[in-house]
């Protein structure tokens, strides 16, 4: 996977975002003290990204919103890849109504565009990090738990269950033996490709506002902010898009190499 | 195809219902006061209650749920509270602005999106489709916002070929088309990449499928298998695709309308979310999500009259 | 000798169509995969069940150990009626009777080693101990070397992935085998290996095979016992030699003739079947095989012949029988 | 005459992660015109790569190809692609072995067999009158309508056929079938066997016919040639063949044949071991390891030995090894 470039520029970027979010607290700035004398300065040496316009050191605030970011990413898909498995093999490897109320309910949260899940959530619940975390859930989780619900449904035929079915094997070692095992290898693909658009999520909900609560610094706000006062300076609105560009990026190029190299059906020798 | 159209309509009706009473008891399920949040911490008890009675949050849940559910089947979306105008006329005011970005943006990216994707799946391999899937996959990671941000730094407020806000003067086409190219540009770029990739990825699978080998058997020419075999199969699932990416379409198109301030349903919410116009709020999510239902419908509609398994079943 | 398997008027459905769509196309609900099967297995002997595409013989080997639910009739295991039960009851049951299914290398669990796939059946029915001495007796008894048990399927030769199916249906000592083509998709030098291999086993075990195949040619050499099926019903049953020397049912006989032999100056065959095997969704009126017999008369289009056993242990169903 | 098809020291590999697999390893055959010729190999004896050899589709990671393939005087190995192009579906035919999925599905039936006639310089009713013809000729009832019907409308014998009608629509000089009836039922495979004879006669075209089925290829194939691992082991007229097979995988082969075994028998003719590892091809015979006769000689290649006129088998013992 080292080998090619794609995947060596995606595990250089990632490692940039998780390094920049483990090393925050020594860039000798706070991520929320104003320094209203320091408004909009350019980049130099000493304001690698230039100020906003509360005099905040950006570059600071870029690493701070990393955390956020990655933190929501993990967790946010975490609770989703497990929620979607056992969902989703319920409704494969269950009774039949439970499917059919199962499926609905997955098609309907799948019928909202994310943003506007997001939009009427937060409407409701006032904008919080926990609010991010449960669009993000709802926007990916059925998706998840489809995929998974198909793969169950097509394994539960497969001859090797029937084996095991014919031996007399209860359910729950059909599930945890034969069909789990088949399941985890393509839902992490799944979910790994998904942690970009976990990101744009975040981002996009605090650049409305919707998500954490300023002064935290998240990307999305920081964005925000720039975009407020893009006719003042141009930094602050580069310096909240830049660090959304390169952990997409990163973990795009990370997951479209996992891919190849994980899915059998993309590879030619057998 | 009949049967399976009706089938199909059925479950979009009853799938938009079901989404509309999850939006509705999420009312109800979220702990809080929504009168509370909705009218902000400055509102004075009495017209907390008034919004309580006005809303009908005083009654049991399920009387709400079914109240609201009747009422929307109705038509009756509730009413503006700024302007006291129905719901409905609100948001299909804006309606027409969002139709048209979308339209445009999906115009000039299937244009380019699909013919890169047969080309990648013609020359796959070849430095060209390897150059072609690192900038689709690019694009389709990158954030509407901040194309649509960059976008507006660069083409706008530095080198000012385009105009920043507004969605130009109503009787003017061009200037229209004018206040269209940016937006259009945040919403559309995404969609070249993922139109590009479904094609490439559904080309290649019917490429290696046994009828055409057979076709390259009898020796056709590679344009006629390509053109008149594989692409008639690999059209099928793309287009329902197609459907399922409206909904980022939507999304990206919210972001853009707010970055350049242009008028349309997502500009709409933004606003209304700001002076707690909640009625409008849920109005143009219900709205959205309709219309979104509906292009997923249309679309395997399509998808299922283009493919004759499907069509000569009842 | 008594029974050890008697399968009385099994009858199979399938839904094809809910009610409401049933109703708008004209067809019905659903298909009969199996209209009516009884027939009667003995203990320590093998009976094969012969047929082609779409006869029913794989849904009703399923449906023996309750892997398919019958929609009527009685399936008798051992002196207990075992159709019927719970999946909770069902698992005494299943472990006396050992299924091998068609596909060598897609039965066997592709995540699970070679080792844990033969341990299954011990720790499914809570026999754990000294497994891995019953593990290696296993490999050892289906001649395959100790090494192999930290394989995994992918990387088996076919012929080895059927002993290792083999060996798993044999770990729990079952009564009966019920064995779904197990020669299919095996070349003609390995298929020899595996039938010679269980007519071991069953010396050794004293166990009773039901053997599901379309492969005369297998049927001839190891079965006591034959049944042919044909659209979901026995239009023949008897012994095996009785039936390869004298088939009366006319599918029977178009069956026996399109067995090609290897020798190139054989008098050249005569095609005795018209076409193909109807569709379930329409099943012909009078004798199912009239549209495809060359020896129809009239009555065949009409009614649907009677069993008839003219001597002991042969019966058949046919107007017109050869 | 010089034979239609002649295939001389033909070799193909592939690039695998282990390395060369030498799939094909000097082959030698030749087709008359005319003539019906088998081919009877097992899994992995090499007999798709030669067909996919002679019509010029051989997959992307195709290593190195050597040898010669003279059809009508034409050498095909290194063959452009665009001539060898125009040989495939006019001269040359194939049938494949599947045919569920040989058929364009979302094509009807007239329109794909319309498609391969682009070469004929004919009206559109023209090519479908021709196309409803062949239908008639392999027995589709009520051709005429069903041309206009998709393939899944069509079960799997009906299928073939229309592949059958297909292979024969340009009237090639030889067709190549790939295991045609492997995917049918016995009642169909019959069915399907004397119609191809039928018709070969009727065209007068060659037929290299590809099965693991003995019964089939004894029924239908004129000559045989046996195929394992690459090679081509012995080769003769069926007769030869199947009456007197010289080399031992040849005897093996037939033995194990329940068809041919007339009485029941307790226990069944085997080969016992496995195919040989073709990315390192062992020197010498290449059924040495699973030979019941091998000897001394055996490590060094056998060569060609002609039991008689048209009888060739590949092994040292070759004239020794008659008929029991």
């Amino acid at each position: 996977m080292l080998r090619e470039p794609m995947g060596l520029l995606g595990i250089g970027l990632v490692l940039l975002i998780v390094l920049g979010a483990l090393f925050a607290g020594l860039t000798g700035y706070s991520p929320s003290k104003l320094a209203m004398r320091d408004r909009f300065l350019d980049p130099s040496f000493t304001h690698l990204l230039g100020t906003d316009h509360l005099g905040r050191d950006l570059f600071t605030r870029v690493l701070h919103g990393a955390r956020i970011a990655l933190g929501v990413a993990f967790v946010a898909t975490g609770i989703s890849f497990i929620g979607g498995l056992i969902l989703g093999m319920i409704a494969g490897y269950g009774p039949r109504w439970l499917d059919s109320l199962l499926l609905l309910l997955f098609d309907s949260l799948r019928a909202f565009p994310t943003v506007m899940l997001a939009l009427a959530l937060v409407t409701l619940t006032g904008p919080s990090l926990a609010a991010v975390v449960l669009v993000v859930v709802l926007a990916t989780l059925p998706g998840y738990a489809r995929v998974v619900r198909a793969q169950t449904m097509s394994l539960k035929t497969t001859e090797f269950v029937l084996s095991a079915r014919s031996l007399g094997a209860p359910s729950w070692r059909i599930l945890a033996v034969h069909i789990m095992p088949n399941l985890i290898g393509p839902l992490v693909i799944l979910v790994s490709m998904d942690i970009p658009v976990v990101i744009t999520i975040e981002a996009g909900m605090s650049f409305l506002g919707l998500g954490v609560r300023p002064p935290t610094p998240s990307w999305g706000a920081i964005l925000n902010d720039g975009y407020a006062f893009i006719r003042e300076s141009a930094w602050p609105a580069i310096a909240g898009g830049l660090p959304i560009i390169i952990a997409t990026l990163g973990f795009t190029f990370l997951g479209e190499t996992l891919r190849d190299h994980l899915d059998p059906r993309l590879r030619q020798d057998g | 195809m009949l049967l399976y159209a009706l089938k199909r309509l059925g479950l979009a009706l009853i799938i938009t219902a079901v989404a509309l009473i999850l939006l509705i008891s999420m009312i109800q399920l979220i702990p809080g006061d929504p009168a509370a949040v909705l009218l902000g911490p400055l509102a004075s008890p009495e017209m907390r209650e008034m919004f309580r009675q006005q809303m009908g949050l005083d009654q049991p849940a399920l009387v709400q749920i079914a109240r609201f559910f009747g009422r929307v089947l109705t038509g009756d979306l509730g009413t503006d509270v700024l302007t006291n105008r129905s719901v409905l006329v609100t948001v299909m005011e804006q309606v027409p602005f969002t139709l048209a970005l979308i339209f445009a943006s999906i115009t000039w990216s299937a244009l380019i999106g699909i013919p890169l994707g047969c080309f990648a799946a013609l020359y796959r391999g070849s430095l060209a489709d390897r150059i072609v899937g690192i900038l689709s996959v690019s694009s389709i990671a990158l954030p509407s916002f901040v194309i649509a941000i960059y976008g507006l730094l660069l083409f706008s407020v530095k080198l000012g070929w385009f105009p920043t806000i507004g969605a130009g003067d109503r009787g003017d086409p061009i200037d229209q088309l004018y206040h269209l190219v940016l937006p259009s540009l945040a919403v559309g770029l995404g969609w070249v990449g993922y139109l590009a990739r479904m094609v490439r990825a559904s080309m290649l699978e019917v490429l290696s499928e046994n009828h055409v080998r057979m076709a390259r058997a009898f020796g056709l020419e590679e344009r006629t298998i390509t053109y008149r075999y594989a692409l008639k199969i690999a059209i099928i699932p793309t287009v329902v695709l197609l459907g399922m990416g409206v909904g980022n379409m939507i999304s990206s198109a919210v972001f853009a309308e707010i970055v350049f301030a242009r008028p349309g349903v997502g500009k709409l919410i933004f606003d209304a979310i700001s002076t707690r116009n909640y009625p409008v709020v849920m109005g143009a999510v219900m709205i959205t999500t309709g219309f979104y239902v509906l292009c997923t419908l249309i679309a395997d509609l399509i998808a299922a009259g283009l493919d004759p398994r499907v069509r000569s079943t009842l | 000798m008594t029974p050890l398997l008697e399968v009385t008027d099994v009858v199979i459905r399938f839904p094809i169509h809910n009610r409401i769509a049933a109703r708008l196309t004209g067809q019905p609900s659903s298909i009969e995969a199996v209209a009516g099967v009884s027939f009667t297995l003995e203990a320590g002997s093998t009976y094969a069940l012969v047929g082609e595409s779409g006869s029913g013989k794989t849904t009703l080997a399923r449906a023996i150990t309750g892997l398919v639910p019958i929609e009527s009739g009685q399936v008798d295991f051992a002196g207990r009626t075992i159709s019927g039960l719970s999946e909770t009851a069902l698992r005494g049951v299943r472990r006396e009777i050992a299924m091998i299914f068609q596909d060598p290398i897609g039965s066997l669990s592709p995540r699970l080693s070679v080792r844990a796939i033969l341990a299954e059946p011990f720790k499914v029915h809570g026999e754990t101990a000294d497994l891995d001495g019953k593990i290696a007796r296993l490999l050892d008894d289906v001649g395959l070397s100790p090494h192999f048990a930290q394989r995994y399927p992918h990387q088996l030769s076919g012929g080895q992935a059927r002993r290792v199916s083999i060996a798993r249906a044999l770990a729990l000592r079952p009564k009966l085998v019920i064995a779904d083509e197990p020669t299919a998709g095996l070349d003609v030098s390995i298929q020899g290996e595996m039938l010679n291999l269980m007519r071991d086993l069953q010396r050794k075990f004293g166990t009773t095979f039901l053997m599901i195949t379309h492969n005369l040619n297998v049927v001839r050499h190891v079965a006591d016992r034959m049944a042919v099926m044909y659209l979901g019903r026995i239009v023949e049953e008897g012994l095996t030699d009785d039936i390869f020397k004298a088939p009366r049912h006319r599918y029977t006989t178009a069956l026996l003739s399109a067995n090609l032999k290897a020798e190139p100056e054989a008098a050249s065959y005569v095609i005795e079947a018209e076409g193909e095997t109807p569709s379930l969704l329409n099943r012909p009126k009078g004798c199912e095989f009239h549209p495809r017999c060359l020896f129809k008369r009239d009555v065949c289009r009409t009614d649907m012949p009677e069993e008839q056993m003219p001597s002991t242990g042969h019966r058949f169903a046919c107007h017109n029988p050869a | 005459m010089s034979p239609l098809l002649d295939i001389k020291g033909l070799s193909v590999s592939f690039r695998t992660p282990r390395g060369e697999l030498k799939a094909l390893r000097d082959v030698a055959l030749h087709v008359d015109e005319g003539e019906i010729v088998g081919i009877i190999g097992e899994s992995g004896c090499g007999k798709s790569t030669l067909i996919n050899a002679i019509i010029g589709l051989l997959p992307a990671n195709t290593g190195a190809v050597s040898g010669h393939i003279g059809f009508d005087g034409q050498e095909l190995v290194g063959l452009p692609a665009n001539a060898m192009r125009k040989l495939r579906g006019e001269r040359i035919t194939t049938i494949f072995q599947d045919p569920m999925t040989a058929l364009n599905p979302v094509l009807t039936i007239g329109a794909q067999m319309t498609a391969i006639q682009y070469r004929r310089r004919a009206s559109a009713s023209e090519k479908r009158r021709r196309a409803i013809e062949f239908l008639d000729k392999v027995r589709m009832p009520d051709a005429a309508r069903r041309l206009d019907q998709y393939p899944h409308q069509f079960s799997g014998g009906m299928r073939q056929r229309i592949c059958i009608a297909m292979a024969l629509l340009t009237e090639p000089d030889l067709l190549i079938a790939d295991e045609p009836t492997t995917a049918l039922d016995a009642t169909l495979e019959v069915q399907v066997i004397h119609l191809l004879r039928e018709l070969q006669r009727d065209i007068g075209c060659s037929v290299l016919f590809i099965s693991h089925h003995l019964g089939a290829v004894a029924e239908l194939c004129g000559r045989v040639a046996i195929m394992y691992a690459g090679e081509v082991v012995e080769q003769g007229t069926a007769s030869d063949i199947f009456r007197d097979p010289r080399h031992p995988y040849t005897r093996k082969l037939l033995e194990c044949d329940p068809g041919r075994i007339a009485e029941r028998q307790e226990i069944l003719p085997t080969i016992p071991g496995e195919l040989p590892d073709l990315v390192h091809v062992p020197k010498g015979c290449i059924f040495r390891d699973r030979c019941p006769e091998r000897f001394a000689l055996c490590g060094e290649r056998p060569p060609e030995v002609t039991v008689r006129p048209g009888h060739q088998a590949a092994c040292h013992k070759a004239r020794e090894l008659v008929a029991s």
